[in-house]
């Protein structure tokens, strides 16, 4: 009984982080922070590292890790405007950039099993490997696209939208979200990815195929870094290759905050969800009580170091 | 009186958790005496001697070393205080020289700056001392493993000291290489030196120890001078345990063939294995720690990789990865729990149904209700003590983990199951469950193929005992025709006639 | 009475304005926030300087634009890092009755209320002229660009390449390396174009070389000085540092085109609260450049304008 | 003896992988890339990587890894600027500069230690803790300094200091180099980071005292970052706290291509020289041939990971 209160207390450690860390910027940030307006803007800020960080906490979970997913953002943003202008429509622009993040996320994982190599250092060379391409692919500039709905994705919502209280990128995330959370709980996928990242020798043994598992995990990291690069796209209306560089460790940050361990084996959706939101909140935060750059780096820097330690007290309070 | 002894230690108490390793053992050693430690696997020899080294600081107890209080609380200070130890399990670095591992933490050097020509120059005698000419500049991962059992003992050697620890060091070395570390032993002795020496093969006990002592579950039962007694009364000294009602046995009908091996050949230590299992059959492999058992199980299971040989499982031939063995209707059961047996991580209920997801499934989905519905059965049927099903199945004990191990071949409803160790490090009541299931799976027409250390449950459990002895299986013989001292003898023997031999 | 006089006294307190950077770490920047500061106090009204964590990082400037919407400024003065991708934010802030005005760098959009820039496009032919004279309307040129698809340097790049090609004399050896985000790798990148140019005794194939921005120019000026080229060839750079002024002064650099940054911080702000205050403003304002070589240098306007007293403005 | 001619072949391959890359750009880039000149100016561009991989190159032996080099060294050119702007003599500044680092360093590796976290998310945190440092302490400009002659350590050779064959800094790369190289073959240390890398619990039941290690093998990490910063600052003349983001990929790339194993227990100074040279080759001559940075970036990525295949080919023909 106390043991169960205590795990349902460690699960909701990160919200109850989130909301500490709201709290202390509702007070000494302006009134605006705290206003319904502010909230969707923190809402519509956390989608992109969200969504790809959903991808990463399987990947995390799994016991890899995905360095590239900010270079596939980039060739995603890149690849949508080039199919826009190359006269396609939208719709086929959307799917097609998408589509690339899937493939990108397959070569990785394609190498890391095939080749049987540790995933750090394979994404570290994918890393640069997409960058070139996108920036290849966009001849070193950004790519000027005609604006469609996919720009509406992630708009700030006009009046006259306001029935879809928060627009549809953010929707999107919600159903990723969950779509991610039953996969892990409801299918025989979701029982191996744990399985793996907890024990792959143990796995090995109980016959898990464990090379389609992990093809599959770092193909759904890249997919989820399509929809991420889309989201980006949305935002920029530009397709462009220097977008998102550093973004995979504000990804690996949010999951690690949420409960993720980089040993494998353990990390939550809502927990990786809560992990982003924390982060964008305190920059969300600094940013409108004009407080410096520097400042926010310091106190991310910090927030990351302190989560895990957290973490690691409540993993020895367990055991 | 005490002043002849060396070293002494008084009722040294070690937990680990809830387990209880040492229960208050004493013991001694003079300086130029070879004390032999002996006892069952699991009876505290390995944590007796890690508390000696350093490696395990006990809960209670008190040590002395040449009359001053010794009490290391890390290897460093055991080892500058004079203990040498050869792990039983140390895993050498495996990317450092041969050099480099022999005075890994006892450097010779001149303040920061190591001595290599002097390391060389003792490295090289004392590698020569155990007759050996292991180039130094080899990196130890290019070594076969008797090299590096060897590489252990040249390093406990070079360094000096004043008490040697050997935990089972000839486990994995070849006849003669122990006669050349039972030469350099005696020098040693000679020289004053206080060796302890662990080990399974009672014939180097008897040829090399002055004194022997026996540890059985944390507790020092006996011991005395190696010429006062037999070879017998050591056995039964260390098994020395009533078997009555702890196995069940009913009377097995054997069915038709479901595992065939023939000269089955592994990369690393099995020599060859050829055998028949039956449905409906139990049947123990006994040997000693390295004998190659664990090389045997895994190959046929897929784990680890054949060389040559046949293998057949019901109407499958030939070699196939787990996730097919499974498909095929065999299961195994790991010895090694933490490592490969189970995600310690993750639930109970989860581990039990890892091979099997798909009985949990309904239309395609995968469903924890019914995942927890069936750990539940299972929980109960075998009365795993634990909270509910979805505790994390580290936090359970050893014999509940063990327990959960199994029910996952008995969920599958495989039809052979290869247990390594089914009862390592478990308690008498578990075992006993244990053993019901497996006499029951016979009963009911599986094919049971057990590996352990412990012969008692082989003889208790078993219809027919195979012994292993150093990558060479005999021939199984029904379990009727022997006894633990043949059986024993078999393990220990060092001709191999004598092993392949039927008689 | 007087209590509730007390209470109300933040709302009677000067508007607040943004003044949004493309980054926060340029000599160039700094000098904007001087403007910024000057015309805040002169006007009473607070400003608030926030720019993005990463330079040249689109969506973080559009994070820190929206952040400044939803706290409510009365008026956000913007320098776009992307002449698109700033678009739909300023937009949004057009919608909640935020004026912008748009300064250094031209967005493609209606809603502004101003912009305020230097033509780059004349400052770019400015600079090809000045090079076109000194060279003496013959020899090999080259141009190191900024990074890739930056508006305002894009179009120096064509003003300074389209004057050039007039010029029969004259012919462009390289301009199709990027010079990157970091002065560091500015650096880098005028070495390797320097490279292949190398002859024998310490010369160059190269007569005169143009660098559209600070942190490109100072890396170039840095490899001239360190490959000992410094003098050999004709070396004009945009806007200016201390590093730059320096290197005006000891003749390694033969002139500098410099906008007045301190001038269009001040403007963006005055014109702002113009416009909070009711009054027309025209849709363009010119800050032009202006062509600073070693001569002209002591004049004390010129001097104001290369070395602005920036530390009086921002307390540092 | 058969097995000591792999051994030495296996050593030499970054070396031959060098020469090739050489070769082929001797033929494929304009004459100017043979030249002398091209030769210093390579030498030179790998200073700064090269010194800094040196650091790193302990730390992959020891198993860790190290991702906050880049942010020191931002950190330490600020300080020396700084410094020199308060008054220092250069001397003072620059000893300065360099200590920042080795507490920075220090600090990784007394949080590695103490709070026994994974390397990965500690180093992450200090990277941008560090950052954020650098920007506020320069209050987020470049700090310009008056010349001194820290600019001539790494500035190219007048003709009256021919006599030097290569500037200063890079006889001190060459020296420290050296210096980590007898560190790790002749010091007692030396044989603990092995160890460490190689099998931490067998280490530890032999006497090694990991904790102290572990301290000392960061904390000169830190400290040849602190030297890395001096290069960076002595190149630019200026303190800049945005320079060498991203630099701790180049760095961990250099030790990997030069033979280090990210599991620990491998790796050698010579190697990751070749390494770091292996990468600016590849730079200068793509640049020297006008192809673009993107092209410069595949290369470099496909580069990273085949140097680690191979790596782990040789591995598995040794055993
Ligand atoms: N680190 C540990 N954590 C928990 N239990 C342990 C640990 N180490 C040993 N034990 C338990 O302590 C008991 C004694 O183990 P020990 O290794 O000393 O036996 P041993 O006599 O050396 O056996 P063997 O002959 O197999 O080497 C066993 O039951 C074992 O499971
Ligand atoms: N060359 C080797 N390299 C790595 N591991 C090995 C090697 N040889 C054997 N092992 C592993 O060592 C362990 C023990 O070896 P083995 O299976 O031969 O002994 P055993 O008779 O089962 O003894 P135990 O009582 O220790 O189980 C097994 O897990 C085996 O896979
Ligand atoms: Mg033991
Ligand atoms: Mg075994």
């Amino acid at each position: 009984m106390n043991k169960q209160i205590k795990e349902w207390i460690n699960k909701l450690m990160p919200l109850a982080a989130l909301v500490l860390v709201y709290i202390v910027f509702a007070f000494i940030a302006p009134p605006s922070f705290v206003s319904l307006k502010n909230l969707e803007l923190i809402v519509r800020q956390t989608t992109i590292v969200g969504i790809a960080s959903l991808g990463m906490t399987l990947v995390i979970i799994g016991g890899g890790i995905d360095l590239s997913v900010g270079s596939i953002v980039a060739l995603v943003t890149v690849c949508i405007a080039w199919l826009l202008m190359a006269g396609c429509s939208p719709i086929i622009a959307a799917l097609g950039g998408v589509f690339a993040g899937l493939v990108c996320g397959l070569i990785n994982g394609a190498l890391i099993t095939r080749l049987k190599l540790v995933p750090f250092i394979i994404t570290l060379g994918t890393l640069l490997v997409y960058r070139g391409c996108a920036k290849g692919l966009a001849h070193e500039q950004k790519i000027d696209a005609p604006l469609s709905w996919i720009n509406e994705l992630l708009a700030a919502l006009k009046p006259e939208q306001s029935w879809m209280v928060v627009p549809a990128g953010v929707w999107m995330l919600i159903l990723l979200a969950i779509l991610i959370a039953l996969v892990l709980k409801y299918t025989r996928f979701g029982l191996y990815v744990f399985s793996i990242g907890s024990n792959e020798q143990a796995s090995r043994l109980c016959g898990v195929p464990i090379e389609n598992v992990k093809l599959l995990i770092y193909g759904i990291s890249g997919l989820f870094a399509g929809f991420a690069g889309l989201m980006q796209f949305s935002r920029l209306t530009v397709g462009d290759p220097t977008v998102a560089s550093g973004l995979e460790l504000d990804v690996i940050a949010a999951v690690v905050i949420g409960g993720g361990s980089l040993a494998g084996g353990e990390g939550s959706v809502l927990g990786t969800i809560l992990g982003a939101l924390i982060m964008t909140v305190i920059r969300s935060g600094c940013t409108q009580m004009g407080l410096s750059n520097w400042v926010q780096e310091i106190v991310t820097g910090i927030i990351i170091v302190v989560a895990v330690v957290l973490d690691r007290m409540r993993h020895k309070q367990q055991s | 009186m005490s002043s002849e002894f060396r070293l002494k230690l008084d009722n040294i108490k070690v937990r680990f958790g809830g387990t209880t390793a040492l229960d208050g053992v004493d013991f001694a050693v003079s300086p130029g005496e070879i004390v032999a430690l002996i006892g069952e696997n699991g009876a505290g020899k390995s944590t007796l001697m890690k508390v000696l080294s350093g490696a395990v600081i006990p809960n209670e107890g008190h040590m002395s070393l040449e009359e001053k209080p010794f009490a290391p609380r890390n290897p460093q200070e055991a080892r500058h205080s004079g203990i040498a130890m050869i792990y039983q399990e140390l895993s050498l670095p495996a990317t450092l020289t041969v050099q480099e591992n022999i005075f890994l933490g006892m450097e010779i050097s001149k303040g920061w700056i190591l001595d290599r020509g002097k390391m060389h120059n003792v490295a090289q005698t004392a590698l020569k001392e155990l007759g050996h000419d292991i180039s130094l500049e080899t990196l130890v991962r290019n070594l076969s493993i008797s090299d590096q059992q060897l590489v252990e003992i040249a390093r406990a050697s070079a360094v000096g000291c004043k008490v040697l620890i050997l935990d089972e060091p000839t486990s994995s070395i070849t006849r003669q290489d122990v006669q050349k570390l039972f030469s350099l032993m005696r020098n040693l002795k000679a020289q004053g030196h206080s060796i302890i020496y662990i080990s399974h093969f009672l014939e180097e006990v008897e040829e090399i120890a002055d004194r022997f002592v026996v540890l059985r579950d944390g507790k020092t039962v006996g011991g005395g001078k190696i010429g006062d007694t037999t070879r017998d009364k050591i056995v039964a000294l260390m098994v020395g345990r009533q078997l009555t009602d702890l196995y069940p046995r009913s009377k097995h009908a054997f069915g038709e063939p479901l595992l065939q091996l023939e000269a089955l050949t592994g990369e690393t230590k099995l020599q060859s294995a050829s055998f028949e299992l039956r449905r409906g059959e139990v049947m123990g492999i006994f040997g000693l720690v390295g004998s190659g058992r664990t090389d045997l199980i895994r190959s046929i299971f897929g784990l680890d990789s054949i060389k040559s040989g046949k293998i057949k499982i019901g109407t499958y031939s030939g070699y196939a990865t787990p996730s097919q063995r499974w498909a095929q209707g065999a299961g195994m059961v790991s010895e090694d729990r933490k490592g490969e047996g189970l995600a310690i991580s993750r639930s109970i209920a989860e581990n039990l149904i890892l091979s099997y997801p798909q009985s949990c499934e309904t239309s395609g989905a995968f469903s924890p209700k019914r995942m927890l519905a069936t750990a539940n059965e299972w929980v109960s049927k075998l009365s795993v003590k634990c909270r509910s099903t979805d505790q994390k199945i580290g936090e359970l004990s050893g014999g509940n983990q063990q327990k959960i191990a199994l029910a996952r071949l008995l969920h599958h409803g495989v039809d052979l199951l290869l247990l390594d160790e089914p009862t390592r490090g478990i308690d008498v009541g578990s075992k006993k469950q244990i053993y019901e299931q497996i006499d029951n799976l016979a009963c009911n027409g599986k094919a049971v193929l057990i590996v352990s250390s412990y012969l008692p449950e082989l003889l208790g459990t078993c219809d027919r005992i195979a012994v292993m002895n150093r990558g060479r299986l005999s021939p199984p013989r029904n379990v009727s025709e022997l006894t633990e001292h043949s059986v024993m003898m078999k393990a220990i023997a060092s001709d191999l006639e004598n092993i392949t031999s039927n008689a | 009475t007087g209590l509730s006089a007390c209470n109300r006294e933040p709302e009677t307190k000067a508007v607040t304005l943004a003044l949004i950077p493309m980054g926060s770490t340029d000599e160039f920047w700094k000098s904007v926030h001087a403007g910024g500061v000057q015309a805040s106090q002169k006007l009473g009204v607070n400003i608030i300087w926030q720019g993005p964590i990463r330079r040249d990082d689109r969506t973080a400037q559009i994070d820190v634009v929206e952040n400044m919407i939803v706290r409510g400024v009365k008026g956000i003065i913007l320098a776009p890092i992307d002449n698109m991708a700033l678009r739909a934010s300023v937009e949004d802030a057009y919608r909640n009755k935020i004026p912008v005005v748009i300064i250094d760098s031209n967005l493609n959009t209606d809603k502004s209320i101003s912009f305020v820039a230097t033509d780059n496009y004349k400052g770019g032919v400015m600079a090809g002229e000045h090079m076109v004279k000194i060279l003496g309307a013959k020899g090999r040129v080259a141009m190191l660009r900024n990074v890739e698809g930056s508006a305002s340097t894009d179009n120096r790049e064509r003003g300074f390449l389209d004057t050039l090609k007039k010029v029969p004399g004259i012919k462009v050896v390289s301009s199709n390396l990027y010079a990157g985000a970091t002065t560091e790798s500015a650096y880098r990148a005028s070495e390797n174009l320097l490279a292949p140019l190398k002859l024998a005794k310490g010369d160059v194939a190269l007569d005169g070389i143009f660098c559209p921005n600070e942190s490109c120019a100072f890396g170039m000026l840095r490899a001239l000085q360190d490959g000992d080229l410094t003098g050999k060839v004709k070396f004009i750079g945009f806007d200016s540092s201390d590093k730059l002024v320096e290197g005006l002064e000891r003749g390694h650099i033969d002139a500098l085109v410099v906008q007045d940054p301190v001038r269009m911080g001040y403007l963006g702000v005055e014109k702002l609260v113009d416009y909070l205050n009711g009054k027309t403003i025209e849709k363009k304002i010119d800050v032009p450049a202006t062509l600073v070589t070693r001569d002209n240098l002591k004049d004390p306007t010129i001097k104001e304008l290369v070395s602005p007293d920036i530390k009086k403005w921002l307390k540092e």
